[in-house]
């Protein structure tokens, strides 16, 4: 509840931070894929992370909304800080806080509901039944996800009659639907064509303006056309977190310069 | 069908009852009991229902000695001591329905044509297992074994024949007995040295695949039929009655039980026949239809 | 709150409604923590029908003992329930079971394998998805059919070739049970010979091995786990049948090896005892329970021993 | 030095690819020698019973006449049955594959209650006769009625609807419900919605295979005591009744007392045959129609 | 019959050409996966097969031995003579040909039994029943696949408890155990460490000198290293056939210089 204190509106400091991460641990039973993570995530910024395949960046950002308990064998130590409050406290409702933290996965994973269902979907959970109101959360939510147009017509045929990309493009849809704070995305374009991806990475640039984006990508090309800031991942390790454009010209790490320049990975 | 339509109407007061009638018991009465049960509702009552089961004699008195029990317990024996003691201790009133006659009938392959005729001592001496061959009895005859049928120990039947007719002496050690008179009409059919024994009912609805033999009791032949099977005539010593015990509490309290009562005892003769048994003399069953409707 | 710092999400207060709603969900949120809890209600079922089994069973199969020496019971070969001096021997009816059983398997086994090879190694996959499901209506069968079935067809066949045969017999409804198990081993067997994998056929043929070859020496010793499984599993399905012994192997107690007889098996005997005159508080209802504890242990212990077989011989490719 | 006479592997060339192919047939033969039989089955009972199937037959009540008995109440007796079968079976089925799939964690008890299941579902339907008799029957006293029988078919056919439908909601990709829980949803929420949706086709169509094999049961109830004759209609589950399975084995077993009762079987057989017929082509369609793509 | 006639024990003309391919086409349903072969290979020399992902190295493997067939939807044009008989032949009898044709697989297959039974199976099957005979040619054949010694003394135990290169030297033993003229490897060191190929390629270049061997590899160095002839194949078509000296230093087909230069595939 106290989560609204500090809601985006409150005083318009771009310099908000909304996560804070704080010595992070986490282990999936033996295996240690956070090490000491210490990371400052700002509002309404595109933030990415790079790395190796199986570096932990999915890991952290699974962290992020406490999706990551879902693996049983999971233990954390240290804290993340969203708005200030810390989530890894059992007593922190992890559905109030994925309200407030939307996910976008790298498989597009649309309900096998309508298109329209799947939107309404959020809204529907959290209480919202009004069918009045529910069109026009669809209609917006649609709109404000480049695809109101190619799917206005068809909201009752099935989700999985759309394409790839706009699967994917839905399910940001769904995501913008509830109005989160900020949208974490794994990937989100590694199963799109060349054009498909494009839309998507033009619809994230666009999403900054209201939303916290933060961005795992495999695609450094497309880590350095859209982020803001970067953070590179090795082994569980952040190596380095500057401005996306530091990072790329001028890193200050070796191993974050033989990996943008694909001496591994 | 139903020969005697007047039936229903035969019963005093027409009122129409409604309600439900159990029996259990005897296997072997069932086919009358069902019979009745069946023409009861179709031309007396028809808003009665009267289930009939045949979880046997003894498992009957199971559930007809009980509070709440049955209403009728069909039995091909008379009450055993042990269980009128219980009725005693639950002191429940109980009556005992004689209903029809049965005769054990004593039947062959139809191929058999030698053993047409045997007196009762044969009879008995083939099931105790004295004569092994039938050239022991008649040296005529082939000298082939003689295999012996008859329905299981759960059968009232079987226990007629091993208390009243054997005397309870050791009925011979491979005589096939079956839980199913299916089975046993069928395997007497098929075998040519077959003899056994079973209701009449079972020998009147199978004379193309059995034969009945003739049993000399001393005054010459008999086969079982309808007519010589009674408690005094020639197919006495084979005849045994068929019962049905009457809860006389839930008949006192419950019009329809009664009224199927009574209904049964005025009927019964009208059905026996159909079903292979032989009828009670009218006296009998009109002295137990009065002791009925006095309990009205 | 206000939320105006943000006119582009303003369209629909969003946020603000499910903030709102979010005070009312407390009833949900009980409703929530509820739901495990009526769920493992429900799961609880399996268990105590688990434990209702085992322990009628044995609550009465103790009193049976108690009647009937335990030694007795296991190694009379006389079963005379309702005899004057009773016995009860439960030989007779293991003897009918194991023969019923071993006369289904004779037919299934063969059978049943034969199917799955051509199923898995012979049949082209449109063959296979056509033929599969038929052989399963198979399967599906009322077992009562089957019994009448056998009593009224298989039986009188039989008897027109073999006259020595019974009316009643434990023969024909012992092959009418293994054509009922064909479609479980067909089924079963196939799936363990596909799981095979198509590199151990390709290694096989290129030595020049012919299908059958290939079938024989490398897929199906590759798959036996799977297959013994599949018998036992069988065996276990010939033991509990009821109908189609009851129906049509009669109900002689007999202690024999010859199956044109009529037997009486484990299953058959408690129809009879239990449709019968079994007064409750009697031996002979005792007995019921004290066979059907038997026929509980045999059929678990073969259960038990498929699922043994399948894991720990499970192959490794 | 040569170890493999590359003329005598010839010669034995031919025999082996004649064995292959004649076994081939062979083993052909023995997968349709099933279905042989099913047809030598069918065509028995077509012939037996076709000829007493009327309007009088289906509608009728039950009586000793060959000539004017129905089945009716048979089948009545069965419907009533389903209703008991039918909303236990699929509630504490389901429930049960929901808790063993979602909400129990790995381990110990979860191996426990599974194995229980699959042993469960090995156990003869007698024993679970034997059980109804005892439970329902005597110790809760409901006595041979409906809800006696349906109870039994209940815990008979259980194990079957848990096993199909944990399967089913196996099925469900876990990336469906991540999506839900990303969106704040709650568990149950996610499962109502999502998980419970995705899996209803398979779980529909498993309970619908179970629910035919309990109709086709006839041990547990011949175990239970079925009256042998019973006119009046069946009307709640606190009624008295037979089914079809128990009436085609009263008038198999009755059929040397009248020569007619064999076809009354026969035909009782058929009705049988057709409402499991129709029910599982409910289940193909139902697999069929609903299968999800994901 | 007439197979004989050419065996290897004819007169030694190291020029006998064992296979020739002649305006081979094979299709897969719809996909033409095989586009006019012409190939002759010769005896008793190892001929590699490369080429990019997808151009039909393998199905033209599986082809010489016409286990190609075993995918229900093949159909070939064209011809292939072994040893001059045609062996797309529906006459020709395929176990009669695999006979005379081994084939070593990717990954490693050996048959779920003990060492001795697997390199057993075939000499089995042709009819080998004495147990003497038996035991030599096992001993042999692992002698010949240089594994005798690694797994002399657990010739009954289970052949899965062998390390991957000792198995696949185990399939190259079963081969040889049944005599064949031409032994097919599809890539037979591709799901193996470096030791265990380098044993694996040791023991290739030895079998040359009494077998004719054809490797499809993806290895351009070992093709190089070990191969007499190579041919490079492209989009189902062979683009050129050469030396492999020859093809590696100095190749006529532009495409032939793109590929082993590491320009695409
Ligand atoms: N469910 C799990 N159980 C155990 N270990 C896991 C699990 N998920 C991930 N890991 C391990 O944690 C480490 C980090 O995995 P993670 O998926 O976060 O990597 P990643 O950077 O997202 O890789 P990729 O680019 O391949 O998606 C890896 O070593 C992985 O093997
Ligand atoms: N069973 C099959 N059914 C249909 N198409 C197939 C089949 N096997 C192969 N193909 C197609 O035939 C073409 C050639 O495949 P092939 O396996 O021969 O290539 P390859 O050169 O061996 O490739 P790789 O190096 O990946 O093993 C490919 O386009 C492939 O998709
Ligand atoms: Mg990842
Ligand atoms: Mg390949």
């Amino acid at each position: 509840m106290s989560i609204k204190e500090t809601d985006q509106n409150n005083t318009p400091n771009p310099k908000n931070i909304v996560y804070d991460t704080q010595d992070l641990n986490l282990w999936y039973g033996e295996t240690h894929a956070l090490k000491n993570i210490n990371l400052s995530i700002n509002e309404k910024e595109i933030t990415a992370i790079i790395g190796p395949s199986g570096c932990g960046k999915s890991t952290y950002l699974k962290t992020l909304n406490r999706m990551v308990e879902m693996v049983p064998s999971v233990r954390t130590s240290g804290d993340i800080k969203y708005n200030g409050k810390s989530i890894l406290d059992r007593s922190f409702k992890v559905e109030d806080l994925r309200t407030r933290v939307g996910m976008v996965f790298q498989k597009p994973n649309p309900f096998p509901k309508s298109v329209y269902e799947n939107v309404a979907y959020g809204p529907k959970i959290h209480g919202i039944r009004d069918k009045k109101t529910l069109d026009e959360i669809v209609e917006k939510s649609l709109k404000d996800a480049f695809i109101w147009d190619e799917v206005k017509d068809r909201l009752k045929e099935n989700a999985y009659g759309l394409s790839g990309g706009q699967q994917q493009r839905l399910c940001i849809a769904r995501t913008l639907a509830i109005e989160p704070d900020v949208i974490l995305m794994d990937e989100p374009t590694s199963a799109l064509d060349p054009i498909s991806t494009l839309k998507v990475e033009e619809l994230v640039q666009n999403l900054k303006e209201n939303y916290s984006i933060i961005i795992v990508t495999h695609n450094m090309q497309q880590a350095a056309r859209i982020s803001d800031k970067t953070a590179f991942f090795l082994n569980g390790e952040v190596v380095e977190f500057d401005e996306t454009e530091t990072l790329f010209s001028n890193p200050s790490d070796k191993r974050t310069e033989d990996y943008i320049t694909g001496r591994f990975g | 069908g139903s020969d005697d339509e007047s039936a229903g109407n035969q019963n005093g007061d027409n009122k129409e009852l409604e309600g439900s009638v159990v029996v259990d018991g005897s296997g072997t009465v069932y086919p009358l009991m069902a019979k009745m049960a069946e023409e009861y509702m179709i031309n007396s009552q028809p808003n009665v229902s009267v289930e009939v089961s045949r979880s046997g004699t003894s498992a009957g008195f199971e559930t007809f000695l009980i509070e709440n029990g049955t209403d009728f317990n069909d039995a091909s024996r008379t009450i055993k001591e042990e269980e009128k003691a219980k009725a005693e201790e639950l002191g429940m009133n109980i009556k005992q329905l004689k209903l029809a006659l049965d005769g054990i009938s004593i039947v062959v392959n139809p191929e058999n044509d030698f053993a047409t005729e045997l007196t009762e001592q044969q009879v008995i001496d083939i099931f105790l297992g004295k004569y092994t061959k039938w050239s022991d009895i008649n040296s005529d005859w082939p000298s082939d074994k003689i295999q012996t049928y008859g329905p299981n120990e759960n059968h009232g039947t079987y226990e007629f024949f091993y208390e009243n007719i054997l005397d309870e002496q050791d009925m011979v050690g491979d005589a096939n007995l079956q839980q199913e008179y299916s089975t046993l009409v069928k395997l007497v059919s098929e075998d040519k040295n077959a003899i056994g024994f079973f209701g009449f009912g079972y020998y009147d609805n199978n004379k193309d695949k059995v034969k009945a033999v003739g049993i000399d009791f001393g005054n010459g032949p008999v086969k079982p039929s309808l007519e010589t099977i009674s408690e005094d005539g020639p197919y006495a010593n084979f005849t045994r009655p068929v019962f049905t015990y009457l809860n006389v509490d839930h008949a006192k309290e419950k019009p329809q039980v009664l009224d199927y009562a009574i209904w049964v005892m005025e009927n019964v003769n009208n059905y026996a026949g159909e079903v292979g048994f032989a009828p009670l003399p009218k006296e009998e069953a009109e002295k137990l239809a009065n002791e009925l409707k006095e309990l009205k | 709150m206000a939320t105006n710092s943000n006119p582009n999400k303003n369209a629909v207060p969003v946020r603000e409604m499910i903030e709102k709603k979010k005070s009312s969900k407390n009833i949900s949120s009980v409703f929530e923590k509820l739901v495990p809890t009526i769920l493992f209600l429900f799961a609880i079922v399996s268990i105590l029908t688990t434990i209702g089994i085992i322990y009628t069973l044995f609550s009465e199969t103790i009193e049976f003992f108690k009647r009937v020496p335990i030694t007795e019971f296991f190694t009379s070969t006389e079963l005379n329930p309702l005899s004057q001096n009773p016995d009860f021997g439960i030989l007779p009816l293991i003897n009918g079971t194991i023969l019923s059983s071993l006369i289904a398997m004779l037919v299934a086994g063969p059978i049943g394998i034969m199917a799955a090879v051509y199923l898995s190694e012979y049949a082209s996959d449109k063959v296979r998805r056509t033929l599969k499901p038929m052989l399963e209506v198979l399967a599906g069968v009322p077992t009562i059919v089957y019994g009448f079935f056998a009593f009224t067809f298989v039986t009188p066949l039989l008897r027109s070739i073999w006259p020595a045969v019974d009316a009643t017999n434990i023969l024909s409804p012992g092959i009418v049970m293994g054509i009922m198990i064909i479609p479980m081993i067909a089924s079963l067997s196939e799936d363990a010979m596909s799981s095979v994998p198509n590199s151990m056929r390709e290694g096989a043929f290129a030595l020049g091995a012919t299908r059958l070859e290939s079938t024989f020496k490398v897929v199906i010793p590759a798959a036996l786990s799977g297959i013994i499984a599949s018998f036992i599993l069988g065996i276990s399905r010939a033991i509990g049948e009821t109908m189609i012994v009851t129906i049509a192997s009669g109900s002689s107690k007999n202690f024999t090896f010859d199956i044109t007889q009529s037997m009486q098996t484990m299953t058959a005997y408690i129809v009879e005892v239990a449709g019968g005159e079994a007064p409750a508080g009697s031996t002979i209802y005792f007995s019921l329970y004290a066979v059907a504890m038997t026929l509980f242990v045999f059929t678990l212990l073969m259960n038990l021993l498929a699922r043994y077989i399948t894991r720990k011989f499970r192959e490794e490719y | 030095m040569k170890y493999i006479d590359i003329n005598q592997v010839q010669q034995r060339m031919n025999s082996r690819i004649v064995k292959n192919n004649f076994l081939k047939y062979i083993f052909f033969f023995a997968t349709i020698l099933g279905l042989i039989v099913l047809a030598a089955l069918l065509i028995q009972v077509l012939y037996d019973g076709l000829g007493v199937i009327d309007y009088q037959f289906l509608t009728g009540r039950l009586s000793t006449e060959a000539s004017r008995a129905g089945i009716m109440g048979a089948i009545l007796g069965t419907l009533w049955l389903m209703a008991v079968v039918i909303p236990v079976t699929v509630i504490i089925g389901i429930g049960t594959a929901l808790y063993l799939e979602l909400y129990l964690k790995r381990g110990r008890t979860q191996s426990i209650i599974q194995t229980n299941i699959s042993n469960l579902a090995g156990v003869p339907s007698i024993v679970y006769g034997i059980l109804g008799l005892t439970i329902f029957v005597r110790a809760m006293d409901f006595g041979n009625v409906v809800l006696a029988g349906g109870l039994t078919l209940s815990l008979l056919i259980l194990p079957i609807v848990v096993v199909a439908a944990q399967e089913s909601i196996r099925a469900v990709p876990q990336h469906l419900s991540e999506a839900s829980y990303g969106m704040g949803a709650t568990k149950w929420q996610t499962i109502r919605r999502i998980i419970l949706p995705a899996a209803l086709p398979g779980m529909i169509t498993g309970s619908i295979l179970a629910i035919s094999r309990a109709i086709g049961e006839t041990a547990p109830l011949t175990v239970i005591g079925i009256p042998a004759l019973l006119i009046p209609f069946p009307e709640g589950i606190t009624d008295k009744f037979t089914a079809l399975p128990m009436q085609i084995y009263y008038w198999t077993l009755d059929s040397t007392l009248v020569d007619e009762y064999a076809n009354l079987a026969a035909a009782t057989i058929i009705v049988l045959l057709l409402i499991l017929f129709i029910l599982n082509s409910i289940a193909v369609i139902v697999r069929n129609k609903f299968q999800q793509r994901y």
